[in-house]
């Protein structure tokens, strides 16, 4: 069962960071932008997911102080 | 709230990091921040819209 | 059952207007046109649902006058 | 059926309603009732050429 | 549930072929480059899929003959 | 596998065949047969960095 969610991450991933990094028409080998782009977005999404709960639990905090 | 959290991930990925590079920047975290409060805006001002209209 | 409908159709809506009335760059607080866009999405989406069925129900009864 | 509708609103309401306003206008409506004409016609030229092409 | 998963593709196809081929704004017919486009679009959908296929046998052939 | 191919068909039916006609024309194919490589590697790519930063 988890290995059922790691397959369906991956695959939510690669149709996600595809849509965004493979803009063109696609020829014999990724551009070097594509390439990029394709080797940070995995990161850089969970980057985002970090970021975003940091955020809610410092809301919380404030809101805690505030009461 | 793990679909909300989920859901506003998404979004505002797809809004503020059009093009992801080594790690994310101070534009892209303050477009994230404000994001993430806009979706939750966005999401109590339909909450109330529907449950309002479905009552 | 009901409750777990209820939050799945919210979600679909807070999604479907956000990327029909959110289009440009987040901000501190929405502009009045994203607000306005926001507020009426909802009810015009169910408006949508309504003329829909109206539409279909008056189709058939045409048809039933027809044959 | 149901499937059908879900389909047809949400697709109907993306083209012809693009400024949710305070009531839907006539010309909205006029796109929304062609739509939903349109959208049966797809969905019965598909079915077609889908039936035919597994049997 | 051959029958449920008949509809589950008739349904996919039809929102994918509607996004992919009717671009403007809703008519009292379609055009006649909607129709075409609509009436080609499932076959093509399904040459694609077999197409997929012959290449992934393909390359599993060369990768066979290689080792 | 399956879901894969299902994501590849789609993904790249929609990228190569944009006014879908009365057969495959050579271009369409060629742009099929490379874009399949290319959602493979892309594949691989976002699960090698998924596994190494889950890990």
């Amino acid at each position: 069962q988890a290995q059922a969610r790691l397959h369906s991450s991956i695959h939510m991933l690669t149709s996600m960071c595809w849509d965004k990094c493979v803009t063109g028409t696609p020829s014999t080998r990724f551009s070097r932008s594509e390439e990029g782009c394709l080797a940070n977005c995995v990161d850089r999404f969970l980057d985002t997911s970090l970021f975003m709960v940091k955020k809610i639990e410092e809301q919380r905090a404030q809101h805690g102080q505030l009461s | 709230a793990q679909e909300l959290m989920n859901k506003t991930n998404e979004k505002c990925f797809a809004k503020c990091v059009t093009k992801p590079s080594t790690s994310l920047s101070g534009s892209e975290e303050t477009c994230l921040a404000r994001c993430l409060d806009r979706y939750m805006e966005a999401f109590n001002i339909v909450s109330r819209s529907y449950i309002s209209r479905i009552s």
